[in-house]
């Protein structure tokens, strides 16, 4: 099961990843027009954390226990059994927020637009997540977990 | 070979070249041996450097340039007097020099202690610095030359002046000329122009008089003088201007 | 004081249709070029702070930014250009030296651009390194005079016991570069690189970072005049040790780390409180003959017990050629010299642009004399100064190197735009400073795969080049002037650098 | 069908009882499972039921595991049938159509019942509890069938102002009336139920605080309600009254059985009754704090279990997200608690709405509130599960940018250990 490993230490903090994010997850998914012409325009999956000198990029851990699984009251929040990722229905997701309340990491949030919970998908259908693939310091990466 | 290694070994230096001596005392050394007896020393180089255990050495004769160069470990005692480059980027342990040394001792030196009993020549003490716990200090009972303590970045410094003949100066020019960290000690008086632009002078205080008795009883014991009397007669304290003497040379 | 002219040298050029504001420029930049004003969601830069290191402009996910050079600014004149009344105009502001970074980039000569190499052709076949075996190993250090082989029972054994040499997979070495100029992931890719290239690196005399120990059988270490961290661990941990006399970029004067880039890691390596100045003398203050240099060689083979080659690396000056017979006869397993365009992280530009010489003259000189002397066996002969590519090392081989130092274009493998602000400690790469914001952007694990890369497209290179000489080992290339042929050049440097004119036959 | 014989048997088919399921399958991918519901839809989500109620949720949107679940899993389905009768030695379960079940082990996930007030007229028409798919599906009819202009809410509790909330949306006059001083009174402090009322009462909601419905009143023979009267004697119109004051576990089943009860069934770590093999899950069970996210939870440790899995329940929180009149709010442990032993940290802005609070006891986290905003506020609940000292950094709690980053290391390491980030 492959998941995003994210490596502090060389995470420079430009948060191209957020822009990437963003415009994977936008109508167009040209980068110009998501950031020209589309409003709201969809807020990044992607978070990147900051303090001093120490930055990280964070998204989804698409744990293997995860609480917002259970919290899910609709069933939109489920997991992929190809990818093993957290996913969200965003056709059941009716906005409680429950995965909101329990998610340990805080990486769920509403989405920009829609009353929804918005969350990394692992950029479905993409052999790697744009995150990873743009980061140009390598601080993230796709990798096959232990388990 | 336990009762062997803790009686003292001869060996007698005549005739060898410094590469064959310097073999001997290391595979002393290497044996374990505690105190090691040099004689015939007659100009041999680097004595002391490279042994990697801690037998003391003592030396009859008069040992050749670079004696316990890199030393670390081993501790070195010369009846006479010593050449130049004694203690050169030393990292631990002592010397002890019971005559006059030469040029450019304890250069870089970076931990240990040099003793001298009588006169240094040029350049002695120079970018000595200090380290966390490592703390080189260099104590001259007669007068050093010019450049003392030049570059000086750590550490500490005593020239006590004894036996000093009237129109000697106890140091010599351009001391302390780049100094940027250390102390230097100077018993009596300096004059202004012996003095590197770097460095400023300063009456010494109660905390300066407790770390050169710390290391002054030492060098009182090891060479049997009077510790009272020295320490009562007045003292010139050097010390850098700045830690940054060259923060302002360059157009950013 | 009052303002006078000096120039901004780059103009941040934005396409402000491209610009989506994303403010990534405005967060990378350690220069503080661009501006976000979050009132009109636009991003606008400060031209007089960009030294043109192209970091934003590569980053940019649009590519809107664009560096430019300022073309407007004076009148021409090829006496007064803009960067000469720039430097006045600073110096007479603060009354301080001019520093720079890296190599001199005066247009003096590049004699490698003067220098062709042969190739056979019907007389003498060349050779296909992707089917032959080709030979790139180079061993550093002193060769025995002759050798003798025992012969025992159909076995070839070797007589002669051999003086401690430097096995090198490539005749290619990373020059010195201390850590305090660079940054420890910039050491990191060096050391590792070496590593798995079967190379060396050399420490600079920045003393050895502890997480470096693991790869101290690809270090030389080094010891200048400073002997910063020079202590018995440091001596036992490398694979051979260099002492540093000069350096291309500045001989003749000592070196100088300011306080600011003497981090907590930086003063541990070095072995000297956090905080102060590193302050290299411009001389070792125990070498001032060439007897000294050999007693220091001598006390350094000594406290390591004569197992590891002792090399001594010198600026190429004017006198280059007796200094090195000298430093030859000193003792010395290696000379390495470094020619005036090679690099440094600090250096006042009037030495930097003014002093030694250019490394083509001085190693072929210095090959030369050794071997009129008979002693150039005794020692090996490292070339260092601007190599830019594989073409530049086998010439310089050819001219009489065992080997050659890279740095610079090392440096430009790991994302180094040479703008030439290495003194700064602002290097927006992570490479040339110590700020723990700016060096975690160089990732070593990317670091040590460019490096390897960029010396093995070399090896390839030079592979082929060589079997286009018809060559199947380096080692029957060095010293091989044949080889080579001058163009544009005048009698004289052809004499000096030991080759024929092109077009001259063999 | 008069008998069945099934390894496991789940008697609720909500979050508990699905949970069971998956939490058998995660151990046993055979052993036969069968599940007893009393409600006709194969499955749906409770706290649904005011979206459907406010038509932002359609019918077929209310499952939260969909058909083929059942099947997938290998589960045998009996809808519209109510467990009666319990046999805790012979391991049979009897059925209300005169079936019986016999089983190996047995989950009891029968859930709560609403408390319906003992007013007079609480059986007149338009009188309505609100915790059942039904109940929704009988007040829409009823407000299709009427016009209804005003509506009374009896209860300012979370399903009550769930109902608010959908009732607001179809565009009725509402009138709530709670006990207590303010409404959600159980899970948000004063100044928490302060903003969502005046944002209640913004939205053309009157609050009666402090009060009770005395009566509830038809006009003449009409059995159709048309108003209520307070306790303090006032006169409220109301088309429609919902009541929303609790909800208590249901028991009848386990009553007269050995299995011990309280209110509730009591269950040890394992979700196991005092009979070996009966487990029991969710809003039935003692002491449970109900809501979505722990029944859940304890459904799928019990079906763990039962398939001889090794699961332990640790307790729960009391947690719970709303969002009321556009204001999302989240509220987690002790929140209203103004005892000294208990440091409080706050933030508030008050144009835009937000507030935040942090309960703090011995240096650990045990409750907070968001209101307004609500990002991240899961780190939180982390932090108070996990119960982390959290002494040095009590000052970046409520700060903007508080995350993972400002956790504690260890707790940080903890958190990522096995999910693959180096921080």
């Amino acid at each position: 099961m492959k998941r995003i490993r994210i490596d502090e230490k060389y995470c420079m903090g430009c948060r191209l990843c957020e822009v990437h994010c963003i415009v994977q997850h936008s109508k167009t998914k040209n980068i110009l027009k998501t950031y020209m012409g589309e409003y709201p325009k969809p807020a990044p999956r992607i978070l990147v954390e900051e303090k001093g000198y120490i930055t990280f990029a964070l998204q989804c851990r698409h744990c293997e226990d995860a609480p917002c699984l259970d919290a899910c009251m609709t069933g939109a929040m489920y997991r992929d059994k190809e990818t093993g990722a957290v996913l969200c229905n965003e056709d059941k997701c009716v906005g409680c927020w429950m995965c909101i309340m329990v998610c340990p990491f805080g990486v769920i949030s509403r989405s920009s637009d829609k009353k929804i919970a918005s969350k990394c998908d692992l950029c479905m259908g993409e052999d790697i997540p744009v995150c990873v693939k743009n980061c140009p310091n390598e601080a993230l990466k796709y990798e096959d977990s232990k388990d | 070979m336990n009762s062997n290694i803790l009686k003292p070994q001869r060996i007698d230096a005549r005739d060898l070249n410094y590469r064959e001596l310097n073999r001997l005392v290391k595979d002393a050394a290497n044996k374990g041996v505690k105190n090691i007896r040099l004689t015939n020393v007659n100009g041999q180089r680097y004595i002391g450097t490279g042994v990697n255990s801690s037998p003391k050495i003592n030396i009859n004769g008069v040992p050749g340039n670079d004696l316990g160069a890199f030393m670390d470990g081993c501790s070195i005692d010369v009846s006479g007097n010593g050449e130049d480059g004694i203690g050169n980027t030393m990292n631990s342990e002592r010397i002890v020099i019971n005559g006059n040394a030469g040029d450019i001792l304890g250069y870089s030196m970076r931990g240990g202690e040099i003793f001298v009993r009588k006169n240094v020549g040029y350049r002695v003490g120079i970018h000595m610095k200090s380290y966390k716990n490592m703390y080189p200090v260099i104590i001259i009972g007669g007068c050093a030359r010019d450049f003392l303590g030049e570059y000086m970045a750590g550490g500490l410094l005593i020239v006590l002046g004894l036996n000093m003949k009237n129109k000697n100066s106890i140091v010599g020019s351009y001391c302390g000329t780049g100094m940027h960290g250390g102390k230097i000690f100077i018993r009596g008086n300096v004059e202004p122009w012996q003095l590197g632009k770097e460095v400023r002078v300063y009456e010494p205080n109660k905390d300066d008089f407790s770390l050169i008795g710390k290391y002054l009883r030492i060098y009182c014991r090891l060479f049997s003088l009077d510790f009272d009397s020295i320490i009562k007669t007045s003292f010139t304290k050097l010390l850098p201007g700045s830690s940054r003497p060259y923060g302002k040379l360059y157009a950013y | 004081m009052a303002k006078r002219p000096t120039p901004t040298e780059f103009i941040v050029e934005r396409d402000k249709d491209k610009c989506i504001a994303c403010q990534v420029c405005v967060r990378m930049c350690s220069n503080d070029v661009h501006i976000y004003d979050a009132d009109t969601n636009t991003v606008t830069s400060d031209n007089s702070r960009c030294v043109g290191c192209h970091f934003c402009e590569t980053l940019c996910p649009t590519d809107a930014i664009t560096i430019k050079k300022n073309e407007s600014c004076f009148k021409p004149n090829a006496n007064w250009s803009a960067s000469v009344i720039s430097d006045i105009t600073k110096q007479a502001e603060t009354g301080g030296v001019i520093l720079t970074g890296m190599g001199c980039d005066k247009p003096y000569t590049i004699y490698w651009d003067h220098i062709l190499l042969n190739a056979s052709q019907v007389t003498n076949p060349s050779i296909d390194p992707l089917r032959e075996p080709m030979e790139l190993r180079r061993y550093i250090g002193r060769k025995p005079d002759k050798i003798e082989l025992n012969y025992n029972k159909g076995k070839v054994e070797l007589k002669t016991k051999l003086e401690k040499q430097l096995k090198l997979e490539v005749p290619i070495m990373f020059s010195a570069m201390s850590y305090g100029s660079i940054s420890l992931n910039t050491c990191i890719s060096l050391a590792k690189a070496s590593h798995e290239l079967g190379i060396f690196y050399n420490t600079g005399e920045g003393g050895l970072h502890k997480s470096l120990y693991k790869y101290g059988k690809n270090t030389i270490i080094q010891i200048a005049s400073g002997r910063f961290g020079v202590h018995p661990e440091y001596l036992k941990t490398g694979a051979a040790i260099e002492i540093k006399i000069g350096q291309g970029a500045k001989p003749g004067i000592g070196g100088h780390l300011p306080g600011e880039k003497v981090s907590k890691e930086v003063s541990e390596a070095r072995m000297i409180p956090e905080g102060t100045d590193a302050i290299s003398p411009a001389p070792h203050h125990d070498i001032y003959s060439i007897e000294d240099l050999r007693q220091l060689i001598y006390a350094l083979k000594e406290a390591t017990d004569y197992e590891k080659p002792v090399g001594v690396k010198i600026a190429a000056v004017h006198n280059v050629v007796p200094i090195a017979s000298g430093i030859a006869r000193a003792g010395a397993d290696y000379i390495a010299i470094d020619g005036m365009r090679g690099g440094t992280g600090a250096a006042p530009k009037v030495i930097r642009d003014n002093v030694g010489i250019p490394i083509e003259f001085a190693i072929a000189a210095v090959d030369a004399r050794l071997r009129e002397e008979g002693i150039r066996t005794n020692v090996s002969l490292i070339a260092a100064g601007g190599f830019r590519s594989s073409g530049d090392v086998i010439k310089a081989i050819a001219l009489g190197a065992d080997a050659v130092y890279i740095a610079t274009s090392a440096l430009i493998a790991l994302g180094c735009s040479q703008c030439q602000k290495c003194y700064t400690g602002k290097c927006n790469w992570g490479i040339a400073t110590q700020d723990p914001y700016l060096t975690k952007r160089l990732n070593p694990e990317i670091g040590v795969q460019r490096l390897k890369n960029l010396i093995k497209a070399w090896s390839l290179e030079i592979k082929d080049m060589l079997g286009g000489m018809g060559i199947n080992s380096i080692d029957s290339l060095c010293g091989n002037r044949t080889h080579l042929r001058g163009i544009g050049l005048s009698d004289r440097e052809l004499k000096i650098l030991g080759i024929k004119s092109a077009g001259e036959p063999q | 069908m008069k008998t069945l014989k099934t390894e496991y048997l789940i008697i609720g088919n909500s979050a508990a009882g699905v949970a069971c399921i998956e939490g058998i399958r995660k151990v046993d991918k055979t052993g036969s499972i069968a599940v007893i519901s009393d409600e006709n839809i194969f499955n749906y989500s409770r706290p649904l039921i005011s979206y459907f109620l406010a038509g932002k949720v359609k019918k077929r949107a209310m499952p939260f595991r969909d058909k083929k679940f059942y099947s997938r899993n290998n589960v045998k389905l009996v809808l519209g049938n109510t467990a009666e009768k319990l046999d805790t030695k012979k391991r049979i379960a009897y059925l209300s159509h005169g079936e019986k079940v016999v089983f190996n082990k047995l989950l009891i996930a029968t859930g709560g019942s609403p408390i319906i007030p003992e007013i007079k007229g609480s059986r007149l028409d338009g009188v309505f509890a609100f915790t059942k798919f039904g109940d929704a599906v009988a007040i829409k009819d009823y407000i299709k069938k009427h016009y209804i202009k005003h509506a009374v809410v009896i209860g300012g509790g979370l399903i009550g102002l769930k109902a608010v909330e959908a009732l607001i949306e179809l565009g009725i006059k509402v009138s709530i009336v709670e006990l207590a001083d303010r409404i959600l009174s159980t899970t948000f402090d004063t100044k928490a139920s302060g903003i969502i009322q005046d944002a209640l009462r913004k939205a053309g909601c009157n609050i009666f605080t402090k009060n009770t419905v005395a009566e509830i009143l038809s006009k003449g023979e009409d059995k159709k309600v048309t108003s209520v009267t307070l306790k303090t004697r006032k006169q409220v119109p109301a088309d429609l009254v919902i009541t929303a004051i609790g909800v208590s576990p249901n028991i009848q089943l386990v009553k007269n059985t050995s299995i011990s009860i309280n209110r509730g069934i009591l269950v040890d770590e394992a979700m196991q009754t005092n009979v070996k093999d009966i487990y029991a899950a969710g809003d039935v069970c003692e002491k449970n704090i109900p809501i979505w996210p722990n029944a859940f939870k304890q459904g799928r440790i019990a079906g763990e279990n039962m398939a001889s899995g090794n699961a332990e329940y640790t307790g729960s929180i009391a947690m719970n997200s709303v969002e009321l009149c556009g204001i999302p709010t989240i509220s987690i442990g002790k929140t209203s608690l103004e005892q000294d032993k208990y440091e409080i940290l706050e933030m508030r802005k008050k144009e835009e709405s937000i507030y935040k609070k942090i309960v703090l006891e011995n240096n650990h986290i045990v409750g907070c509130i968001f209101v307004g905003d609500i990002e991240r506020a899961g780190i939180y609940t982390g932090l108070i599960i996990n119960r982390v000292d959290i002494s040095n950094i009590k000052d970046k709690l409520l700060e903007e940018d508080f995350g993972v980053l400002a956790l504690p290391e260890k707790y940080r390491k903890h958190l990522v250990g096995d999910v693959g980030l180096e921080v």
